[in-house]
């Protein structure tokens, strides 16, 4: 059991970070490790690969994965990456971020960039409140559910991300838990081969902070349920997927083809003007 | 008749299949204890050690019993583990 | 001398003579023969008969032949009545002439009495799916799927394996020719893969099965294989599966990965997950080589069960045999002893293909074995291990493997202890006689065991040898347990799904065993292979094509003639309680609210008529078993000598077929029981328990098939709950009960029929006249109507 | 009115919106984010036809905070970037504004200002904005911010505000008016060649030494963009020279804070624009700026006439505010009149610029700007 060699992973990690911040048992460290797995097996450009996030725990994974990489304010990390992706759109833009970033205060980019189907990627690490902040409840977090905030049992209906996303035009829904690490990475890899965009949930533990409240005082306590309660079903009925203790449907939702904004957008260009197509001029001179 | 494996199969040695070599960053784990829970053949055990990050990283158990499936490797939020297939003359044999 | 033997023909015809309505008796031998048949047409001609009966033997052997011969006279075929005279009564009762004939003059008085009240019918049609299910894909429902496929026929081929082949996919050599099992079974293998008429379904069951002859729903779950139809089996992901397991197709001398094909000739020849033993439980994928290693992308873990629905004219049951395993016979030392191996591995070992490259090696050392020992009749023909039949093929088997031995290893000793060598067939003498001319020896006498050596692993055969009345004990390499055959293990849900019977060696019962051997007693269901007993592949061959002709038969008539034995309405004593529609099984009843009157769907009647008995209005009756004609029966019994005797009410597939069988096999009982025959006894209504009782019957027997085994699918719950009825009365009433009898038996349990005749015999004698005096008044409100 | 693909050129009769717009254009800008509002819409609605034609990119994003942070992105990703907007959309973009500057993101915000607070007077002009431009976002930092007070000066402006912010990586502010964003005037555009225009500075370190935000001597560090081959990383947390946050050093956040400010402060005199008529012997000097100022020059030049000896100061740059400037002139004046359409924003500046110098304050609220009667009547008063 030598340790000279070196993880097969770590040339897209920035060393300098490691070891991240995260928890002990927290799903983010997993959601990295598929995503650079992800990364790998593509055999991508990093250079033209940009990692967005925003605030909260995983916002960090912008930090930690080594490419080039944003890490915007409080739930703008779509809106930064609508300008990224339309200034430049050889280049592979993917948020990754929180519930609370992207569909509480940053719920109205979310809506619209799908709306408009800009080619953005976005992966949501889903642990059912505000982790960073010390457990607040939050868009997903489940009714009756206990939070620093909801001490007698949370009253507010949660967010069905998947339903949301596709209603809200996604190209690509999928769901899955940080216990089906391979289906994630393969996931992922489909992810960022799609055109429009497109979406997946992770459900990830968050034992320290919002586990300890509600019975599940360790990751192991969190992956068995993720164990118990999923069930793989492919393209099941989106609006039918609620996550409960007794059931989380995982798996793909949406899965289909229509032109991104910026595509669009660059033919408008082309056929409106002459210059189109010389981007980064301004960088290049 | 139901099969049962009470003889050994004849073709045993001509059975390939991969051995494993188990590298664990003790210091980088932060002691989910993850891989040991998922490790479907059981190789691994939390150690007494305790590290720099206050916890105590798993110990292999049986490297021989590993098959390399590599899910420790995929589900380690640390990056504290990861195995490689040892590579044998022709093949590594049961 | 089948009835004249113990029975006074004569006398029986002059009695009959006598009986009203009745203008001609003869009495003449084999009636069944074109001679008889002749006779008939004419007499029938000549002298305007509108009736015939005829007293022989049991119409479940010739009532059609009868019938046919009416039809020719112009006569309505539902005219014919027949008094079973031969299995029910000269046959069962060899050593009491005078009490035979006198059992033989009131069942023809029965038979006219009913004859009298018999009205003409006419058979309704109903269409035959032109479709067929064969059920099991071993050699014997390959054959028979592949000849109805090319007659033309859409065919369901259900395996519950991942691929068809069965057992003979495993053989090396066959015999006696020595062809190479796999090499002519393959071709026919690929040809079901590919024929455009069969639907192959693998890795399937037969969940559910409704309907009747000629109109069958079938529900198949479709296992899921986890590999999609892209699967090339090229064999890439078994390179990386890191689990193993034994291998079911070498005996598990041999290992398999989690994700395999059974064999290289499989058909379909896709690969399939083990998941009992694949790592990814729980929707989890934890190991994924074997999807990074297929280029198809053809493994799929969301894969699910999946039922597949559709409708078949025809069926056959292709099921095959299990193995015997011969760790129950202990003395052997199976599973103890490693170079004690059986004749299935031994096909393994002797196989080039198989996990030692064709070398007969032993277990223990890999060295290849001097002195073998062959133990015949494991698991056959031994009441030690309830396994009394002989498997049929195990004697032949070993000798083709002594042989093949020799082949190989000319000097190797070989020792065959057998009970008997059965050699009975085409060429098969020939091959014994060289296997004693190569240097075989054949030792009568079976070891009484086997004990191993601890050192050397060889094994001592202690027993004795029969013909030279000498102990043996002898020391070889290797023994080789020529196991036999037996039924399936899950027999029972074919047989319950189809309503089949099985005979009680465990394996199904043909509706004749001479002149129906393939065909179930349910209409529409045949038997190939060793399904129905213990064959070899020619005869499960031979069987497998006739099962195929049977069925092609049905279909190419396209349709099916329901017996004009449905139900009649009388809608004016009908007040639409709903009962009948309740007890039917068919649903072939159904509740017209508005007109407030009943409806009957006559194809989809199965016959049984168990309405008839349900409804105490009056208001249904049943064709060709109508309650006059029964109550005629009944009377005509009970006329004389009533307090004697015993009712007997028997349906036709299991009772009655069982009181035949009692007389093909000369089982004795006493003669004081009559037999009326219903097609299921829950058509016995009440009533008729009570008229004779009612006109004075001693005891009164009600016998029907074993609960689960109806071939009315549960009608004969209904007679359990109204016998139960009945016995509740008679206890108020302050009768013995006992003189009303249930029974349970299936058409193979003659001995089981005829001992309770016997036991009831003994019980008849201790009813006294007070006590039929009793019953009568209990009972007397019966004899109104009738 | 322009000629397709190509930067506008030659004499023009425009408004202050469509000439910020050009002027955009002529600076290189090729990115716009926006979202509809009172009175800058025209800047937006005059763009998305222009950037097509140019090979830009117009986008209408769902709000001003989205368009903020678009701006960002654009400009992260190479681009010359621009959003406008008036006082409630401005509010809503000072989060990010903060970001541009802890980030050093090079981009133009036009903040055309109305009557405020909250909705206020959307059609009508103000300067109530002088202020939030400076403090309006949370922490310490400086930032730059142009008054144009005509039509010409709108379009000049605006290229020099892209020049500006890409010299500095900092979020340079156009403060124009209702008056002057909706005002018709001549507007003369020179050739694109005799246009300046300055582009951001560009690594010449290797990409494994590259360290984004490792400043020269001017303390402004090169700027790589995403895609260029450097992969680093940006944050809004307090971050060291390789962009890696370091949230609980004190002396990091020492460092670049302090660099923040000074990067401005310690280049101010490069900075500072500002335009004075007759001061050389004025008793009375009036600061004004904007559509103001315009107001302030006739009056001053009606004083004149009557003998007055008045001259006027007017701040092209409002941040950093031309401290040095109003100091001189205070030394020789009686006394500073300063009209505002607000109830004393930028005076503040001046009464502390000013020392001992009195400083009278013109307000003007709710209707058109100060008339040069009002200024002239001022300075009359002022004079004696």
């Amino acid at each position: 059991m030598s340790t000279e060699l070196v993880h097969p992973l770590s040339k897209y990690l920035r060393a300098a970070m490691m070891p991240h911040i995260w928890c002990s048992g927290c799903g983010n460290g997993i959601i990295l490790n598929c995503f650079v797995q992800a990364i790998d097996e593509l055999q991508m450009d990093l250079n033209k690969l940009v990692v967005v996030s925003g605030i909260g725990c995983i916002g960090r994974v912008a930090g930690y994965a080594n490419t080039n990489s944003f890490h915007t304010t409080h739930g703008r990390p779509i809106a930064f990456a609508t300008g990224v992706k339309l200034a430049n759109p050889e280049l592979e833009v993917v948020i990754i971020s929180g519930d609370g970033d992207l569909f509480a205060i940053g719920g109205n980019h979310f809506i619209h960039a799908a709306r408009r189907n800009l080619g953005v990627k976005v992966i949501c690490a889903n642990n059912f409140n505000y982790g960073m902040t010390g457990g607040q409840q939050g868009p997903t977090t489940p009714l009756e559910a206990f939070t620093t905030t909801t001490p007698y049992g949370n009253i507010e209906h949660p967010f069905n991300l998947v339903h949301l996303a596709s209603a809200s035009g996604a190209t690509y829904v999928a769901r899955w838990t940080t216990l089906h690490v391979r289906r994630l990475t393969q996931s992922i890899k489909k992810l960022l081969q799609k055109e429009g965009f497109s979406f997946i949930e992770v459900v990830s533990p968050c034992p320290e902070i919002y586990g300890r409240q509600n019975k599940m005082r360790t990751g192991l306590e969190m992956m068995e349920w993720f164990r118990r309660a999923s069930v793989v079903e492919h393209f099941s009925d989106p609006a039918k997927a609620e996550i409960t203790r007794e059931k989380i449907v995982v798996g793909e939702f949406v899965d289909t083809k229509k032109p991104s904004y910026e595509k669009l957008l660059h033919e408008k260009i082309a056929q409106v003007g002459k210059e189109a197509g010389k981007w980064g001029e301004q960088c290049a001179s | 008749m139901p099969v049962r494996l009470w003889r050994t199969p004849l073709d045993i040695e001509k059975v390939k299949l991969p051995k494993a070599e188990i590298h664990i960053t003790k210091d980088q784990c932060n002691g989910c204890g993850y891989c040991i829970q998922y490790c479907p053949k059981k190789v691994l055990e939390e150690s007494e050690e305790i590290n720099a990050r206050g916890v105590h990283p798993p110990r292999v158990v049986d490297e021989g019993k590993c098959i390399v499936c590599g899910f420790c490797t995929a589900v380690c939020p640390d990056f504290a583990i990861f195995v490689v297939e040892k590579q044998c003359e022709g093949g590594c044999y049961v | 001398m089948n009835i004249a033997g113990s029975v006074d023909c004569e006398g029986v015809a002059k009695f009959a003579a006598g009986l009203p309505h009745v203008v001609l008796a003869k009495d003449n031998r084999y009636t069944c023969s074109d001679q008889g048949q002749e006779l008939i047409k004419s007499d029938v001609k000549e002298h305007k008969l509108n009736r015939v009966v005829v007293a022989s033997c049991s119409p479940r052997l010739h009532e059609p032949t009868f019938r046919k011969a009416c039809e020719e006279a112009g006569l309505n075929k539902y005219l014919f009545e027949m008094a079973n005279i031969r299995e029910q009564c000269s046959w069962v009762h060899l050593h009491d002439r005078e009490a035979a004939t006198e059992k033989a003059k009131d069942l023809v008085k029965m038979a006219a009495a009913k004859a009298a009240l018999l009205q003409p019918a006419e058979e309704i049609e109903a269409p035959i799916i032109r479709k067929a299910l064969v059920i099991g894909g071993g050699v014997a429902g390959i054959q028979a799927a592949l000849d109805l496929a090319d007659t033309g026929y859409k065919v369901y081929l259900v395996e519950k394996e991942p691929s068809i082949g069965g057992t003979m996919a495993r053989i090396d050599k066959t015999f006696p020719t020595m062809d190479c099992s796999i090499c002519i079974l393959a071709p026919k293998m690929s040809d079901v893969g590919h024929h455009p008429n069969i639907e192959l379904l693998a890795n399937s069951d037969v969940v559910d099965v409704k309907g009747y002859v000629g109109n069958f729903h079938v529900k198949v779950l479709k296992k899921p294989r986890y590999v999609t139809k892209d699967c090339s089996a090229c064999g890439e992901c078994i390179e990386v599966c890191p689990v193993i397991a034994p291998n079911e197709f070498d005996a598990g001398l041999a290992i398999r990965h989690a994700i395999y094909t059974p064999f290289a000739q499989a058909v379909p020849s896709a690969y399939i997950i083990d998941m009992g033993i694949c790592l990814n439980k729980d929707g989890v994928i934890v190991c994924d080589k074997c999807m990074k290693a297929c280029d198809r992308q053809a493994i799929n873990f969301e894969m699910k069960p999946e039922t597949v629905e559709f409708d078949a004219g025809t069926i056959i049951v292709a099921i095959g045999a299990d193995i015997f395993d011969p760790s129950a016979a202990p003395n052997y030392g199976y599973g103890k002893y490693t170079n004690v191996i059986t004749s299935l591995e031994f096909e393994r070992l002797i196989n080039a293909g198989g996990p030692s490259g064709g070398h007969l090696i032993r277990p223990s050392d890999m060295q290849i074995p001097q002195r073998v020992a062959f133990i015949q009749c494991v698991g056959s023909r031994s009441d030690k291990i309830e396994r009394l039949y002989c498997s049929n093929v195990c004697c032949m088997n070993t000798i083709k493997d002594s042989l093949l031995i020799k082949e190989h290893w000319p000097e190797t000793e070989i020792y065959v202890f057998y009970v008997d060598i059965r050699a009975y067939g085409k060429g098969f003498e020939d091959l014994y006689k060289r296997a004693r001319k190569e240097g075989v020896k054949f030792i009568r006498g079976l070891p009484a065991e086997v004990i191993e050596d601890r050192k050397t692993h060889n094994l001592w055969l202690i027993g004795e040898n029969t013909l030279q009345k000498k102990l043996y004990e002898m020391n070889v390499d290797m023994v080789i347990l020529s196991v036999g055959l037996e039924p399936r293990k899950d027999s029972e849900i074919i047989q319950r799904l189809l309503t089949l019977s099985r005979t009680q060696d465990g394996f199904f019962m043909e509706a004749h065993p001479k002149l129906k051997p393939v065909d179930a007693a349910t209409g529409g269901i045949f038997f190939a292979g060793c399904a129905e007993s213990p064959k070899d592949i020619k005869d499960s061959v031979t069987q497998a094509s006739a099962a195929a002709a049977r069925s092609g038969i049905l279909m190419a008539r396209g349709k099916v003639t329901v017996e004009a034995i449905t139900p009649i309405a009388y809608p004016e004593n009908c007040n639409a309680c709903g009962l009948c529609t309740k007890v039917c099984p068919y649903n072939a009843i159904t509740l017209n609210k508005e007109l407030k009157r009943i409806e009957v769907i006559e194809a989809a009647c199965g016959g049984c008529g168990t309405c008839a008995a349900e409804c105490p209005f009056g208001a249904l009756t049943q064709n060709h078993f109508t309650d006059e004609q029964i109550v005629a029966q009944i009377d005509a019994v009970t006329e004389q000598g009533a307090e004697k005797k015993v009712v007997a009410f028997c349906c036709n597939w299991c009772a009655y077929a069982g009181a035949d069988f009692a007389g093909v096999s000369r089982m004795q009982y006493p003669p004081s029981v009559r037999i009326i025959r219903t097609m299921c006894s829950g058509r016995v209504a009440p009533k008729f328990v009570e008229r004779a009782f009612a006109r004075g019957a001693a005891a009164v027997l009600v016998a029907g098939c074993h609960p689960g085994d109806c071939h009315y699918i549960n009608a004969n719950y209904q007679t359990q709950k109204r016998v139960e009825r009945l016995w509740k009365r008679m206890e108020q009433q302050g009768l013995n009960k006992e003189r009303l009898q249930l029974l349970w038996a299936s058409a193979a349990e003659g001995e089981r029929f005829a001992s309770k005749i016997r036991e009831m015999q003994a019980m008849v004698e201790k009813v006294t006249l007070e006590d039929i005096e009793n019953a009568k008044k209990v009972f007397e409100k019966a004899l109104g109507g009738g | 009115m322009t000629k397709k693909g190509t930067v506008l050129e030659g004499v023009h009769f425009m408004n202050g919106d469509v000439a910020c717009a050009e002027g955009a254009i002529a600076a290189g800008c090729r990115f716009f984010a926006g979202y509809p509002i009172t009175p800058a819409t025209e800047i937006a609605e005059h763009l998305s036809q222009r950037m097509p034609e140019i090979g830009g990119i117009y986008i209408q994003m769902e709000d001003e905070i989205a368009s903020m942070a678009a701006v960002i992105g654009a400009s992260y990703a190479g681009l010359k970037a621009m959003t406008a907007t008036s006082g409630p959309g401005f509010s809503l973009m000072q989060e990010n504004i903060g970001l541009a500057v802890m980030t050093e993101a090079p981009c133009v915000v036009v903040d055309v200002m109305r009557g405020g607070p909250s909705t206020g007077q959307p059609t009508l002009p103000g300067q109530q904005d002088v202020m939030q431009a400076k403090w309006g976002s949370h922490g310490d930092y400086e930032i730059i911010a142009l008054a144009p007070s005509s039509v010409q000066e709108t379009f000049d402006l605006t290229v020099e505000a892209f020049n500006l912010s890409e010299t500095y990586r900092v979020p340079t502010i156009l403060l124009a008016d209702e008056v002057v964003a909706h005002m018709w005037e001549k507007v003369v555009i020179p050739p694109a060649e005799k246009i300046k225009i300055v582009n951001r500075k560009k690594p010449n370190a290797p990409p494994q030494e590259y360290m984004p935000f490792m400043p020269d001597d001017d303390l402004v560090p090169p700027m790589a963009c995403f895609g260029e081959g450097f992969s680093f990383h940006a944050t809004g947390l307090t971050h060291d020279e390789h962009g890696y946050p370091q949230t609980s050093s004190s002396e990091v956040q020492q460092r670049l804070v302090s660099r923040l400010c000074d990067k401005i402060r310690k280049n101010a005199e490069k900075i500072v624009r500002v335009q004075g008529v007759m001061l050389d012997d004025a008793d009375v000097v009036v600061v004004a700026y904007g559509i103001v100022a315009r107001a302030a020059l006739s009056a001053v030049r009606k004083a004149r006439e009557r003998g007055i000896k008045v001259g006027l100061l007017r701040p092209i740059t409002l941040w950093p505010f031309p401290e040095r400037h109003v100091a001189k002139i205070a030394e020789k004046a009686k006394a500073i009149v300063v009209p505002e359409m607000n109830c004393g924003q930028l005076v503040r500046e001046v009464e502390r610029a000013a020392k001992e110098t009195p400083v009278v304050f013109l307000s003007k609220l709710g209707e058109d700007p100060h008339t040069p009667t009002e200024i002239l009547e001022a300075i009359r008063r002022n004079s004696q």
